[in-house]
């Protein structure tokens, strides 16, 4: 979230789309209903299916699973064609005005560059003309044909009403009403906040899904603003964290990135991670990357990390290609994997095509679960009957099931959708001999140390010289460890223009990643998090709810990165002489000397409005992009393509169907169905009364959602002779599931291209292990295909059949 | 007791009289009323403890209720949860699943010892931790000695380990995570994700 | 006197019995029954050992009371056919009541009082037995919805309350009528007792001795 | 004015004494506002939890509903709607439960003495250790809420968490509420804040948005605003005018007393008759004249 949960009630306009906030975040979604009666807001939802969300709305439109980027084109058309932008935001705080180079452009359904046997684009042509001083130019008059706003313009002119109806289902005088409230939110008084989710991410196009939200709220000058924002509903307690903290294939914490193949030393490194301004005096953050970087190397290593080894630079591992979840699985089935750790996540469950996925478990030598529950993945060798079919005898995976706390037993914090770290407290005795994680960790870690340490091995140094000063190595504390992350002074560090006096004391806790150095001088887990414990104490742990200005910021409650910012980008929220656009909401604002203002500025707070620095201070430009350059793989601009499977080829160009540059395996491709087999459009998801295939072990939860269910509208129900309760089969080309029927009224079969197409929707939850019912779990259905920037799974979208079994349900 | 001394005398007035005793109620006679003071309030001299709910991102406060005050010999065992009325978030709200997380306390399902599953074998088998992290380092140590990648084809140090990958919870705590994340890396693991992808 | 006494065979040993059990059955019902229906009797549930078996016994006591009431009506049945000097007696009631029965025609084995006390019972048992079962949550609650069921309480209170009103109507004549227990306790009747209330009766008894 | 009790009775079960009535108290409510209902599920996760209950894991029979009825154990359930009002789809969820009636019709049909109580904040509460398990409630209630117990077989409801309220906390299905959908006041308050949830929903076009606080049971404490007031019954069977039923009335109202007297009288009557006129008994008379029949009989 760029926002916050409770700064939702700012809003004027509320759109949930790719996302279904009243089931999967009730608590967060209380915010829009407070906005709906204390600000008269009105809500928008478009689904595929009419949701819980959806019946608190009053505007509900129901669109095909997979054609967001159709729908949400459409409305940049509107918003340009009908001059509902806000234009100083767009002109002063957008590379709107900026010009792209005269090579790039776009041709039936692919941008410039396309290498059709790589599956990949040479994305040299997306980029800004610089002159000649290696500053970007730029129209300010909008009117250059080569500029951002003009190219903008022509790309979406596709994207008509008639066009969206035909690719998406709905009725254009639905899609008009939507169009006419978002333009009101283009007036400076007025906002809008998107909230959105899983729906949006899930599939073959989903960072594209989301940056066509951003950049209708980009023409509406609706970020950095109370009220509006991109707000990703994250859907665990601490996905935010663990992202942050880089836990991925390629990251280190922060967001930094690992080394790839073709970067042999730290120099080459930094060269393509320095981010020169792309105009003149911009505050280009990433700047600072060295500094994290060091800091970083110096948390992990300490004294061993020095500037003559480049920090430890090759005591890093370098990717030659991302080793996302979809691959390791791939490597597995393919027999490339020796051994797999399960840290509370259930991949048997979770992860597509569910028979490929037992496959390749059976594949491995070892598998580790460290988890509290007894989850489908640690039993995935045993038979369940047609729930899990297996043969025990013929898997000779040696599986390990550790036992974990939860958040009752520990101490530690997590990371809220908002950015909120909050530190939480142990309540309670695990029960058993159940461990935390942590534990288990340091555990390993003793006894992969001592093993190397005895007997030596591969690269062993990476390992023995890994800072582990805990008081208890066996059981480090998670205050030590958030302290860890904040970072602390090394030594004693001299102020740079009085080296008699020192800035910080050696083993001094840092007060924010200002502070952080590229000399070796300081360490830090997690630059972002540089604040969260400092000399004061635990600013996790803070309690104090006042909320000056009204705005529901409470900036003494828990701790928030960065820096305690609440609302990001929020320069923006302010004109260009620093004045906010909304008086009425007022956040931070220039006071003649400095920014200030209820909220901490996302900006110097020395820099005067008139030095004309951009809000976006992290962009080299400094300025927010409507044209991504070459950030995402699949082009600058979104566009629709279709789900890998689609029940109709695509109207804008059939002969680019699905995202060029998405990866598929080569048997994925095989397994993908056609709509001649598979005529029905299938979309999974969650459903209030359980999270993921957890509750389904806890008994309230258990019996408020007992038993797996699939549903189906009305007219596909009659088709096909079904009843609500009837047990029906579902099938897609790579497996199949049995549950039970609901027919609703709340699916509505649609019109698209001129063919009638019905949606299946699939709620997740069940399995073979806990309280509920035995299911057969979604994921039976779901296709091995991801996004084609961060490789999510397609899980919203792909091709089914339908067949009733019986009349009562088992 | 009292209800008991009304039945007697009720008895009594019975075989005193005639089958006309119906008329009994003519001396509006009335048992004594049980006292119907409402069910205690559990919560009394619990203990609080404040915490973050463990599901979705919405991050609500929430208060957990123990039984014992922290006395050496006493046992804490969590008896209820609900909503932290301070939290600028969830004010005291919940959703379905936050208000049942004493079942996920206390789920059946909880694992309470390592267990261990050779391979062919039918059956769990519970183990030690020392038996289970000694023999893990081992598979692991095997492997890594085994297909490390120090370097890529063109002879450039990669440093690299793709054959056993790590996938990393995604409601664990900061702390965890960063405990993890330094292992992990330092075993120079890249097959590494966790729930933020899917 | 006593020379001049006869006696006559009123009952037989099983009859009385039957009486007897159903007699008994019937006051344990009234009893808890008149316990559930008004507060000021609540205390009568502590006979049965307070509200919740007062509440579980009531429905088996009736249940063993239809059952020897069913026997008592098959023994009687016969007896209490109406006949036209019926009509008659009961037109004439007042002069019963006022100890004076030479003004009411001869009755058989029961006078047209009896007889309408014994189709009262009959008629209200029936009444009791099927709205009894309608209300019996824990037997057969599903077979009757919530508006059947309290038509039911209606009816069974309205039976119950009438049918006392004949019991005790039944218990006075027995108290009143001297002579008449020692019929069901002993299983005879003097014959002065028939000759003044059953004259027809004892004309047909002696008929039979011939 | 000395009571144990934690909250002041103003009505008890099968009790011919009143309870002490000169103490006033402050009457509470819970409103349920249905257009800001979500159908989560929290109220119902919530009063599981708090009440230390837990319902049986059913199966799904085709609804969203679950289980598909109020239990011994689901003391509140949600109960989803699909149809279309004036032209427009609507899912429609209501929380349903006990009303909390003013004038409760379990309390009136209850035979056992202070089973049933009712506060005098307006709660209608079960006191189960005086409860004989005898479904009167049931009968009586005309919103068909009580369950009878398969184990101890006794009625189980809705307390309004009379435990809670009595030491000033909410009930817990409205404390977790995450939308506000249930609020919890004084009577009065929650009145004034339906007035203005009633405006917010007129104004978005809901004509016949009102409160539903249906004066045929005297009021209730659990109240709902319900987008269309005028047809209640839409709303999963929300009785339009409920009214404890006549026939509850004629076994439970005058008849009752009447019929007792009538017994009463019929016991009298004898005693009168038996003074006045004595008893009928055998004459010597009498006596010889059987004996003459028998000796006619025997010639």
């Amino acid at each position: 979230m760029t926002n916050l949960w409770a700064d939702i009630k700012n809003t004027d306009l509320v759109v949930i789309m790719g996302g279904n906030a009243a089931e999967a975040h009730p608590c967060g979604f209380k915010w829009v209903t407070e906005a709906k009666h204390y600000r008269k807001a009105k809500l928008i939802v478009v689904d595929p299916r009419f949701t819980r969300s959806a019946a608190m709305s009053d505007l509900f439109i129901q669109i095909r699973p997979g054609t967001d980027i159709a729908f949400l084109g459409g409305v940049i058309k509107y918003l340009l064609d009908n001059d509902k932008i806000q234009k100083e935001y767009v002109g002063n705080y957008t590379n709107a005005a900026y010009i792209i180079r005269g090579d790039f452009k776009f041709e039936d359904g692919l941008f410039s560059g396309y290498d059709e046997a790589k599956r990949d684009y040479n994305r040299a042509s997306w980029e800004y003309e610089l002159s000649e001083d290696g500053f970007v130019k730029s129209d300010p008059s909008l009117q250059d044909p080569r500029c951002v706003y003009q190219l903008m313009k022509t790309h979406y002119s596709r994207y008509t009403p008639e066009m969206v109806e035909r690719i998406t289902g709905a009725p254009k005088d639905k899609f008009l009403e939507a169009c006419k409230l978002i333009a009101e939110t283009s007036a400076v008084d007025k906002v809008m906040t998107s909230m959105y989710a899983l729906g949006w991410t899930q599939h073959s196009k989903g960072s594209q899904n989301i940056r066509t939200m951003a950049m209708i709220q980009l023409l509406l000058g609706n970020i950095g603003v109370a009220g509006g924002g991109m707000n990703a509903l994250r859907g665990h307690s601490n996905i935010q964290g663990l992202t942050d903290i880089g836990l991925m294939s390629n990251l280190i914490p922060g967001y930094l990135t690992l080394a790839n193949d073709r970067e042999p030393d730290y120099a080459t490194y930094m060269k393509t991670r320095g981010f020169k301004p792309l105009r003149p005096g911009q505050t280009s953050y990433w700047q600072n990357y060295d500094k994290f970087f060091v800091s970083f190397a110096k948390a992990m290593w300490g004294d061993a990390a020095t500037k003559d080894n480049d920090w430890a630079y090759d005591w890093l591992p370098k990717i030659d290609v991302v080793y996302d979840v979809l691959r390791a699985f791939e490597l597995m089935h393919q027999g490339k994997m020796t051994g797999y750790f399960c840290q509370g996540f259930n991949p048997l469950m979770s992860f597509p095509n569910r028979r490929k996925l037992q496959a390749a478990l059976e594949k491995l030598k070892f598998l580790v679960v460290m988890d509290p529950l007894a989850t489908e993945t640690s039993e995935f060798w045993q038979d369940h009957g047609e729930h899990n079919p297996a043969d025990p005898a013929k898997i000779q995976t040696e599986v390990f099931r550790l036992p974990t706390t939860v958040f009752a037993e520990e101490n530690g914090s997590l990371i809220n959708s908002g950015r909120w770290l909050q530190w939480h407290f142990k309540g309670a005795e695990p029960p058993g001999e159940a461990l935390p994680d942590i534990d288990i960790m340091a555990r390993l870690y003793a006894k992969l140390r001592e093993l190397y340490q005895k007997d030596g091995g591969a690269l062993p140094d990476p390992l023995l010289k890994l800072t582990w000063d805990y008081e208890n190595p066996l059981a480090p504390q998670p205050e030590e460890l958030a302290r860890e992350l904040n970072g602390k002074a090394l030594v004693d560090v001299p102020d740079p223009r009085d080296p008699a006096r020192m800035i910080l004391r050696k083993g001094q806790q840092l007060s924010g990643f200002g502070e952080y150095r590229n000399d070796g001088m300081t360490m830090g887990g997690c630059w972002l998090y540089a604040g969260s414990w400092t000399e004061a104490g635990n600013q996790m742990a803070r309690r104090d709810n006042t909320d000056p200005g009204g705005l529901g910021l409470t900036p003494r409650w828990a701790w928030s990165w960065p820096a305690n910012r609440r609302i990001m980008y929020n320069r923006a929220s302010c004109d260009l002489n620093g004045k906010p656009y909304n008086p009425a909401k007022k956040q931070i604002w220039w006071d003649g000397e400095k920014w200030t203002g209820y909220d901490v500025p996302d900006f110097v707070i020395t820099s005067k409005p008139e030095a004309g620095v951009g809000p976006f201070i992290m962009n080299p430009e400094g300025s927010a992009r409507l044209f991504t350059r070459g950030m995402l793989r699949d082009g600058p601009f979104p566009e629709h393509y279709e789900p890998f499977e689609a029940p109709v080829p695509n109207p804008l160009h059939p002969k680019v169907n699905a995202n060029p540059v998405a990866r598929v395996f080569k048997n994925d491709l095989e397994q993908f169905g056609k709509a001649s087999d598979f005529p029905y459009v299938a979309t999974t998801y969650r459903l209030t009364e359980h999270f993921h295939f957890w509750s389904k072990h806890t008994r309230i939860n258990a019996a408020l959602q007992p038993q797996e269910f699939i549903e189906l509208g009305e007219e596909l129900a009659k088709e096909k002779g079904i009843a609500s309760g009837d047990l029906i089969e579902v099938r897609s080309n790579r497996g199949r599931v049995k549950a039970v029927a609901v027919v609703t009224k709340r699916i509505k079969a649609l019109k698209i291209d001129g063919k009638t197409v019905h949606t299946v929707g699939i709620p997740l939850h069940w399995g073979f292990t806990g309280e509920t019912k035995k299911g057969f779990g979604c994921n039976q259905l779901t296709p091995y295909v991801g996004d084609a920037n961060i490789e999510t799974p397609e899980y919203k979208a792909f091709l089914v059949d339908v067949k009733k079994l019986g009349t009562t349900a088992a | 007791m009292g209800s008991m001394q009304i039945t007697r005398r009720g008895a009594l007035k019975l075989t005193a009289a005639s089958v006309g005793a119906s008329t009994l109620t003519a001396l509006g006679f009335s048992p004594a009323q049980a006292q119907a003071a409402v069910r205690a309030f559990k919560l009394e001299r619990t203990t609080e403890t404040r915490n973050t709910c463990p599901y979705c991102s919405v991050g609500c406060g929430v208060i957990m209720y123990s039984i014992g005050d922290r006395a050496k010999n006493v046992k804490s065992s969590i008896i209820h949860i609900e909503g932290d009325p301070d939290h600028p978030t969830n004010r005291g709200t919940l959703c379905p699943k936050g208000a049942a997380l004493i079942d996920f306390i206390n789920a059946k399902t909880r694992l309470q010892y390592p267990e261990y599953r050779a391979p062919g074998a039918k059956e769990w088998k519970r183990i030690s931790w020392d038996e289970a992290i000694d023999k893990i380092a081992r598979h692991m140590k095997a492997d890594r000695d085994k297909n490390f990648i120090a370097k890529n084809a063109d002879g450039q140090t990669v440093n690299r380990w793709i054959s056993t990958g790590f996938l990393a919870a995604s409601a664990t705590s900061n702390e965890t995570a960063w405990a993890t994340y330094k292992v992990v890396r330092s075993l120079g693991m890249v097959v590494f994700d966790n729930q933020a992808r899917v | 006197m006593a020379d001049k006494t006869t006696i006559f065979d009123r009952y037989t040993s099983g009859a009385r019995l039957n009486h007897w059990i159903n007699a008994i059955l019937m006051i344990c019902l009234a009893l808890s029954g008149m316990a559930l229906f008004h507060p000021s009797l609540f205390f009568l549930t502590g006979l049965f050992g307070g509200g919740p078996t007062a509440r579980i016994v009531h429905p088996w006591i009736g249940v063993l009371a239809m059952c020897s009431f069913l026997g008592l009506f098959i023994r009687f049945w016969r007896y209490n056919l109406w006949g036209k000097d019926d009509s008659a007696w009961m037109r004439n009631i007042k002069h019963v009541v006022n100890n004076d029965e030479s003004k009411v025609p001869e009755a058989g084995k029961y006078n047209a009082g009896q007889k309408l006390v014994f189709w009262l019972m009959s008629i209200l048992t029936v009444l009791l037995l099927t709205s009894g079962l309608a209300m019996w949550d824990s037997q057969f609650g599903e077979y009757t919805s919530i508006e059947q069921k309290r038509l039911a309480v209606v009816v069974h209170a309205a039976s119950a309350v009438l049918l006392i009103i004949v019991v005790i109507t039944h218990i006075y004549a027995a108290i009143w009528i001297r002579g008449t227990i020692r019929g069901m306790t002993r299983g005879s009747v003097t014959g002065g007792w028939a000759w003044r209330h059953h004259r027809k009766w004892l004309r047909e008894e002696v008929g039979k001795t011939k | 004015m000395s009571s144990l009790q934690s909250l002041d009775l103003r009505r008890r079960s099968a009790t011919t004494t009143p309870p002490p009535g000169q103490r006033e108290a402050v009457e509470v409510a819970k409103l349920i506002d249905v257009s800001r209902c979500i159908g989560c599920k929290a109220c119902q996760a919530a009063c599981l939890e708090w009440n230390d209950l837990r319902e049986e894991v059913g199966i799904n029979v085709g609804v969203y509903d679950n289980p598909h009825d109020l239990t011994e154990n689901t003391w509140t359930l949600m109960r989803f709607t699909e149809i279309d009002v004036d032209g427009r789809f609507e899912w429609l969820i209501r929380k349903d439960g006990c009303m909390h009636c003013d004038d409760p019709g379990c309390l009136k049909a209850c035979p056992a003495p202070g089973a049933i109580v009712q506060y005098k904040n307006g709660i209608v509460d079960f006191i189960s250790e005086n409860c004989i398990g005898c479904g009167y409630c049931v009968k009586g209630c005309p919103f068909n809420i009580p369950r009878i117990s398969k184990k101890d077989s006794k009625a189980y409801k809705c307390t309004l968490c009379s435990d809670r309220v009595a030491v000033g906390q909410a009930p817990a299905c409205a404390k977790v509420c995450p939308t506000q959908a249930i609020s919890f006041g004084t009577k009065k308050d929650m009145i004034a804040w339906a007035d203005k949830r009633i405006a917010d929903l007129k104004e978005r076009g809901y004509k016949s948005a009102g409160l539903y606080d249906p004066p045929g049971v005297g009021g209730t404490h659990v109240m709902y605003v319900l987008k269309h007031v005028d047809r209640p019954e839409i709303y999963a069977g929300l009785p339009k005018d409920p009214k404890i039923s006549p026939l509850v009335d004629l076994w439970k109202g005058i008849t009752k007393p009447l019929a007792l007297a009538g017994v009463g009288l019929a016991a009298l009557v004898g005693f009168f008759h038996y003074v006045t006129h004595g008893p009928n008994e055998v004459q010597e008379e009498d006596e010889e004249a059987a004996a003459k029949t028998r000796r006619n009989s025997a010639e």
